[in-house]
């Protein structure tokens, strides 16, 4: 389970020609099941996983929020792919079937979703990609991605600095092999740490996010890499979490900086107490809300607003920003992404007091 | 001794099968009709109660949401059983032996793999893909059965190192692409989801397919006759064979209202109907029963045991690779994650909750149909209604056991009868 | 009818030995039949008969010793294998699959076929037939040999080996669950596969079954030859005494317990117990 | 040794009807056994006289009919159930666990325990003294039953019924595959229960065991009632014929055609032949 | 008849289970040398197979990189292997009813959740939290147990159908956190990768493990002779419990040089030994194995079956939950991907390749320990190599197959030899 779903983008458009391919028999539909009789009509909203809080915390709701202010009647369908691209596609089908005038959709592989877009298209169904880039459809909302693993890179490179430390090994725990997305995250952060000076020990593609995988890995990594041991790339915050663990049941002290994705509530307590570097906050509320509007601009016949383009698709490009302990405040609690409240739990008070956290 | 030495020879015009007073067999049409009354009632149903659970399932989902039942549903419902539907045949196959394959999901992925890069990347024809994809399946088949004839291993072992070094394979085979896509334009993805039969065609398919069965029971019922054994009435034959007929007839009504039977799902339904003939009709298929209920005694009786093991071994290879050819084909990509998920389980739970016992010798290649249907019937389902994750899970899980209860309850009334 | 065949032995073992784990089940065992010759193999319970019989089988491989089947040297290495030689075996614990109908068991292995496919009719027809012969009383072959009585299943192990053309047939207690009418018909199946010149394997633990049909008895104790009669020259006594190894035993001792107790009805069958369990 | 007791039955079943699918396996069953008494149950292969035993040892439920275990109306819902109103029995298919030794398959569901603890030292000492008893030749007790020979799994499955106080004993085609001495001594065993005033239950297509011990002979005709003979009262024919349905039958057709064929050594053991298989 | 009948009444002074002359056995510590020369000849091996394989595994991975067995890394394979470990124990209880159980992973994770979020949300103490995830647990097993005797459902469907209910009940439970962290002083994740037990107490417990063992095996030896039945010689005893307690000493003192034992894999350890006490040595351990050896002959020895299946599914579901508690310990977190990933495969792999047999009746609790030894040595080695990721499924896929191979390569020989 990947916390790392943002955007990937840089996938070829190489199948973008064939999307208008899709053949006509399906124009013969005959689907009773009423399609937007009313204005705003049916809008699916297809997101990849379960496994990782922010689609079913936050997309969801927030979405479903934003729709619901600017369009009365309009009507959310939601399904989530567990991670299963053939799954995703029956999803799509299902939102088709029920009449939706636009998907909004998180692909699980932004490659092989241009099916969905495909299908969508040869119905007349206008497709959004949220989050990950599928090419031929619609509009692209997301995150500039591009940057996820570089800033990844970018910020261990800056905690080690300010730690002092101009040599020495790094591991990289990168995310599933399976995961067309991981791959990404791990190319931005090589294309940082490669010429940083560091040596890259040992690297570990975890097999579905597993944390427990990452920690029985770094566990090893502190038997083989024996010393010199400097800094840890995570490439979220579940396996930043299964390395940390093994760093204390190692007994290494102090930690070396750790770095993570996702701003999971967990990772910005770990940072607090000083245990994580930094992780990668992806502010969710603008980027659902533009998808809202931008999927009742189309399922209304307007056209959205665009501030970018990306391969021919009219997009809307948000910053990441990297997240230490220093910025929190400014941040995630300034967003009210998590209240302070719910940080500053039990042992997690005093650490917040000491970061000026209220 | 050549004259029967019984002396209270019953009379000679009594069929063979049916001079034993002790058994109560009901004659004639009105015979069958009472018979299948009384079946019922004692708990003897057959498939009927999975039918019954699937029916259940369709009209709570048509309930929540009408959308489900409508033809273009349906239509979607069809094609979307079929890959794991094709995989579930082969681990049928297994599970008559008495043996499970762990490995048919990453196989999938493998073979869609395979085609991928032969096809896209290397530029092959789809029949050469498609083919060189199927001999690798049956390749990994082969050496599983040859591991399991050599060694003695336990299957499930053997397949569990194969589901982790066929995954390892699929990864390097994909290579740094990750994800392939297949054209629209190409032959292999139109066959999988956009060339449908012509309605004229599946009728007439539908009706010569009856005609036949009718036929072939027709004959073999004189053939019985001649032999001095009791034969099914040809009124009951007609009734019965016609019964599912119309049934077909309406299926095929239902979606041809929509974008009809596509190609591929009816090599699916071939499939199953093929590997049930195999199964039930020949010498083959004889002797998996037959090892699959006692090994021993089948290797007593003459069986080239080890023969049946490879054979089956590589047949389920074979359906896993063909079902991941269908999965490649009907989303137009493979990717590393391509057979992963719970291609397995759901493969494996269809041929169960279909029907097929995991201890080995009973079952049928059609519980993969059924058992499929089910799944994919719930997963669709609930695809429509828009639920959290959690909930999705938790109906999901209720649903299943509520369709499985049903078979079982029945089952059991049946056992209770002596008829286990 | 036991006149003695004066002909090869069709199969002939010597030095035979096999032993599981910790337990010597067969020790030097010699062993042979002639063509048109029964031979009964008896022996108390764990004696090791059907442990032989396995081995002649090809279920077992020997540890020790040597086989040969018409002369020639043969190793026995599968049932296939004492089939393809033509070696047909009832075994004691029958060997049927029970998830199959009656049918698909009688068959099991040489089933029926026309144009690649099961012909199930004349199957049916040619299992009516053979349990007929053997006066069996199965109310239906079309269902699971798991629902047959424990007679009913040893008579469809019988009729099994009226398939084909075996040269030897080995029966291991082929009438332990059968009826009294069912047993009369299978002595009556030797007989006959005698008169056909087969060679006969029989074991049984009825002394009077053995010395109706046998030409020559062969006697196995814990795991060892201890004896062979012709049945045209020795008695149950003498057999018995063979098989417990002593002249004076359980069955002697109840024999000669119940001769001291008369009782009036006992004067029918007082005789029965005596000459059977002697 | 074979006086009637004329107590009240200690078990007693009416109108008993069980059917599986289309065989109708028992219709209108009446059967009851006194304290002190030995019952044989007998008839042809499929006759249901194993369907009766597993009614009354709570595996089966039957369709239709009354049962009363000493005077009370019962129904034997489970197998554990029958143990508990003290109802022992014998299966034919013996049902032993393959994969436990023979100890734990003798105390199985009556283990001997020493402070939660199974006693495995005093359940092997009983086990080796059971077994003596019963005359068994088992080289050890700590091997699986699955491979013992078939008589050794019997005498066990025998040996289980003698552990506990049983007020009946039923015993389905105990001897099947014991040797002579074993079976000399299960024919002993089932005098001392009868002296022991327990009701016996005995299966078997033995006539002569039968008229050995037997005071009573119920005969089952295709899942029937056909005939209740007192053993004081009638001969071996008379029973065959009640079993076979017919005077003339396989067994006196086999009797008198080896009447007809004089041989020198025939004379000793055609007398057992005709009477055994009349 | 109150003697013996038989009239060749062996000598009085030979032991009961000695009489019989076929059975060979070898008597004193020279015979029982020879004895088990003999038996390694014939390929009569218990466990040692598997045990080779691993030390074969082991010396591999030490070529390959001589990390691998420093203290530090055996140390941190200990504490690896006990969740999954855990949760096998249960599995092995299932498997030995011929039963399965596919949702210990779901249930783990569920436990998991539970207890984070009682002890951190609301501040419950580890006790009330670690008694809740139990009693959680316990509740499912009894749920599965339940249908199981009522319906007759297959377990494998019922824990299907569990799996996918439980993982919803995960997500609901854990609710919008998502991952809640457990603090790194808190007892409970001290006791899991903090506390480690001292040495001298370590060596103590073994001394007193192997004097107990020793004493317990003698004074059975002299209540065998006083029964008159054949008893282990005491100087064999003492040799090969003598020599196991070695073996406990050395890996003492290695883990020693790094952190030592934790109280964690302790407590794992003493688990698997009182499961296997349980397994053998009671009333309940001796009717699951009746049950998963034939289901029919143990009802009809008056075995309550339907308690048996009850009290093993709820065991089953509460090692899964043990299993869980120490998962989250370890990791110090819990998420929504707890319990996912393969914990299944892996806990049900371990038992299989411990040599705990899928179709019920023949296994033993040691057999979780040796097969998650296997599991994660392969697994912590191969990341001590980093290979890329498709060479480390491929790889590990072959470690796997040889390990059984090598175990089942006996085993065949062991059949072969009619001991199977
Ligand atoms: N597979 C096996 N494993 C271990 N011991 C075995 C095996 N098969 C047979 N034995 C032992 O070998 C001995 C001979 O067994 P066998 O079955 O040949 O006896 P039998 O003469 O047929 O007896 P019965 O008259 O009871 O059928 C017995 O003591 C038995 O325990
Ligand atoms: N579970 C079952 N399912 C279906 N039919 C059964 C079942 N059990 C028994 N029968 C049928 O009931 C009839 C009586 O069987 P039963 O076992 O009682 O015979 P039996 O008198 O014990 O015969 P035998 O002397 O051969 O042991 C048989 O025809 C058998 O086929
Ligand atoms: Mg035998
Ligand atoms: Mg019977």
């Amino acid at each position: 389970a990947c916390g790392t779903n943002s955007g990937t983008s840089t996938t070829s458009a190489a199948g973008g020609a064939s999307s208008s391919a899709g053949t006509t028999s399906a124009a013969t539909d005959t689907a009773s099941s009423g399609g937007g009789s009313a204005a705003g009509g049916k809008i699916a909203l297809l997101l990849p996983e379960s496994k990782t809080t922010r689609y079913e915390s936050f997309d969801r709701p927030l979405f479903e929020a934003a729709v619901k202010a600017d369009c009365a009647d309009c009507e959310v369908l939601y399904s989530n792919a567990d991670q299963d691209a053939a799954k995703q596609q029956q999803q799509a089908e299902a939102a088709l079937t029920q009449g939706a005038k636009v998907l909004v959709l998180d692909a699980v592989d932004g490659k092989s979703a241009q099916t969905i877009v495909a299908n969508a298209k040869s119905q007349g169904v206008k497709v959004i990609a949220y989050d990950r880039f599928v090419a031929g459809s619609d509009y692209y909302i997301s995150f500039d991605n591009k940057k996820v693993g570089e800033l990844q890179g970018t910020g261990l490179v800056d905690a080690l600095k300010a730690a002092g430390k101009t040599s020495g090994d790094i591991v990289m725990i990168n995310g599933s092999p399976t995961d067309a997305n991981a791959a990404d995250f791990k190319a931005g952060a090589h294309s940082v740490l490669d010429k940083s000076g560091y040596k890259i020990a040992a690297e570990y593609d975890t097999p579905d996010w597993s944390p427990d995988k990452a920690q029985a890995w770094m566990e090893s990594q502190l038997s083989a890499v024996k010393s010199g041991l400097v800094g840890v790339y995570a490439a979220n915050d579940g396996t930043a979490g299964g390395a940390i663990a093994a760093l204390k049941g190692g007994g290494v002290s102090p930690l070396p900086p750790v770095t993570g994705q996702d701003a999971e509530l967990a990772a910005i307590q770990r940072i607090l107490a000083g245990d994580q570097a930094l992780t990668i906050y992806k502010a969710i509320k603008p980027e659902a809300e533009g998808a809202a509007q931008a999927a009742i601009a189309l399922a209304t016949g307007q056209t959205p607003a665009t501030s970018a383009d990306k391969e021919g698709v009219p997009a809307t490009l948000l910053e990441p920003i990297v997240v230490t302990k220093d910025n929190i405040m400014d941040t995630i609690i300034k967003d009210g992404f998590y209240k302070a409240a719910d940080i500053c739990t039990g042992d997690y008070a005093s650490a917040c007091t000491a970061a000026g956290i209220k | 001794m050549s004259t029967p030495p019984t002396t209270t020879d019953p009379t000679m015009a009594i069929p063979a099968d049916r001079q034993d007073e002790r058994f109560l067999a009901d004659e004639g049409l009105a015979g069958w009709v009472k018979g299948s009354i009384s079946r019922l009632r004692s708990g003897d149903l057959g498939s009927l109660p999975v039918v019954i659970g699937l029916i259940l399932i369709w009209g709570v989902f048509f309930v929540l949401n009408d959308a489900f039942l409508s033809s273009r549903n349906l239509v979607n419902l069809t094609l979307q059983m079929v890959p794991t539907g094709t995989i579930a045949i082969g681990v049928v196959l297994v599970l008559l032996l008495g043996e499970i394959d762990l490995s048919v999901g990453s196989v999938s992925g493998l073979s869609g793999a395979v085609l991928a890069v032969g096809f896209v990347n290397h530029g092959w024809t789809s029949g050469m893909a498609v083919g060189l994809a199927l001999l690798v399946g049956v390749a990994i088949g082969v050496i599983y059965g040859l591991l399991f004839n050599r060694y003695g291993v336990p299957s499930f072992v053997i397949t569990l190192a194969g589901l982790l070094a066929v995954l390892g394979l699929q990864i390097k085979v994909l290579g740094k692409d990750g994800t392939i896509n297949l054209a629209f334009t190409s032959d292999i993805v139109q066959f999988a989801s956009q060339k449908f039969v012509p309605d004229a065609v599946a009728y007439a398919l539908v009706l010569l397919a009856v005609g036949a069965a009718i036929l072939a029971k027709l004959a073999q019922g004189r053939r019985r006759a001649a032999a001095g054994l009791s034969a099914v009435p040809p009124s009951v034959v007609l009734v019965r064979t016609g019964l599912l007929g119309l049934i077909l007839l309406l299926a095929v009504y239902i979606l041809g209202r929509d974008r009809g039977v596509s190609y591929m799902v009816l090599t699916f339904i071939a499939l199953v109907v093929l590997t049930d003939l195999l199964v039930r009709r020949t010498r083959w298929g004889r002797s998996v029963m037959a090892v699959g209920g006692n090994v021993e005694a089948a290797r007593r009786a003459g069986i080239n045991v080890k023969r049946i093991y490879l054979t089956v071994f590589a047949l389920s290879s074979f359906f896993a690779a063909l079902g991941g050819i269908f999965a490649a084909a009907r989303l137009a990509s493979v990717s590393q994650s391509s057979g992963g998920a719970d291609t397995n389980l759901n493969a494996i739970a269809a041929a169960v909750i279909g029907g097929t016992s995991l201890f080995g010798g009973r079952g049928s290649a059609y519980s993969a149909l059924l058992g499929i249907l089910v799944i994919q019937s719930i997963s669709n389902g609930l695809g429509l209604l828009s639920l959290d994750t959690s909930y999705r899970f938790m109906v999901t899980g209720g649903v299943l056991l509520l369709a499985v209860i049903i078979d079982s309850l029945s089952r059991r009334s049946r056992a209770a009868h002596g008829r286990a | 009818m036991t006149t003695t065949s004066p002909a090869q032995p069709v199969l002939s073992m010597t030095g035979i030995s096999k032993r599981f784990g910790a337990v010597q089940a067969l020790k030097d065992i010699d062993f042979d039949v002639r063509p048109g010759e029964v031979v009964a193999l008896v022996g108390d319970n764990g004696a090791g008969k059907s442990t032989l019989v396995k081995a002649i089988a090809g279920v077992y491989q020997p540890d020790e010793g040597h086989v040969t089947f018409d002369g020639a040297n043969v190793t026995i290495s599968s049932p296939a294998e004492a089939q393809r030689l033509g070696i047909a075996t009832v075994f004691q614990d029958l060997a049927l699959c029970d998830n199959l109908d009656v049918v698909a068991n009688l068959f099991l292995g040489s089933e029926v076929t026309s144009t690649g496919m099961l012909d199930e009719v004349a199957m049916e027809k040619e299992s009516w037939r053979l349990l007929r012969e053997l006066s069996a009383k199965i109310p239906s072959v079309r269902i699971p040999i798991a629902s047959l009585s424990g007679g009913q299943r040893q008579t469809v192990a019988i009729a099994r080996s009226l398939l084909g053309k075996p040269k030897v047939v080995m029966l291991d207690e082929p009438t332990a669950a059968l009826g009294v009418a069912q047993t009369a018909e299978v002595l009556n199946l030797v007989e006959r596969l005698r008169e056909n010149g087969l060679g006969v394997i029989l074991i049984s633990h009825n002394m009077s079954d053995v010395m109706a049909v046998a030409d020559r008895v062969v006697v196995l104790r814990l795991g060892r030859n201890n004896g062979e009669f012709r049945v045209a020259e020795t008695t149950s006594q003498e057999i018995i005494a063979a098989i417990t190894g002593a002249t004076t035993n359980a069955v002697s001792e109840r024999a000669a317990r119940r001769d001291a107790v008369p009782a009036a009805h006992l004067t029918d069958d007082q005789d029965h117990a005596t000459q059977e369990h002697q």
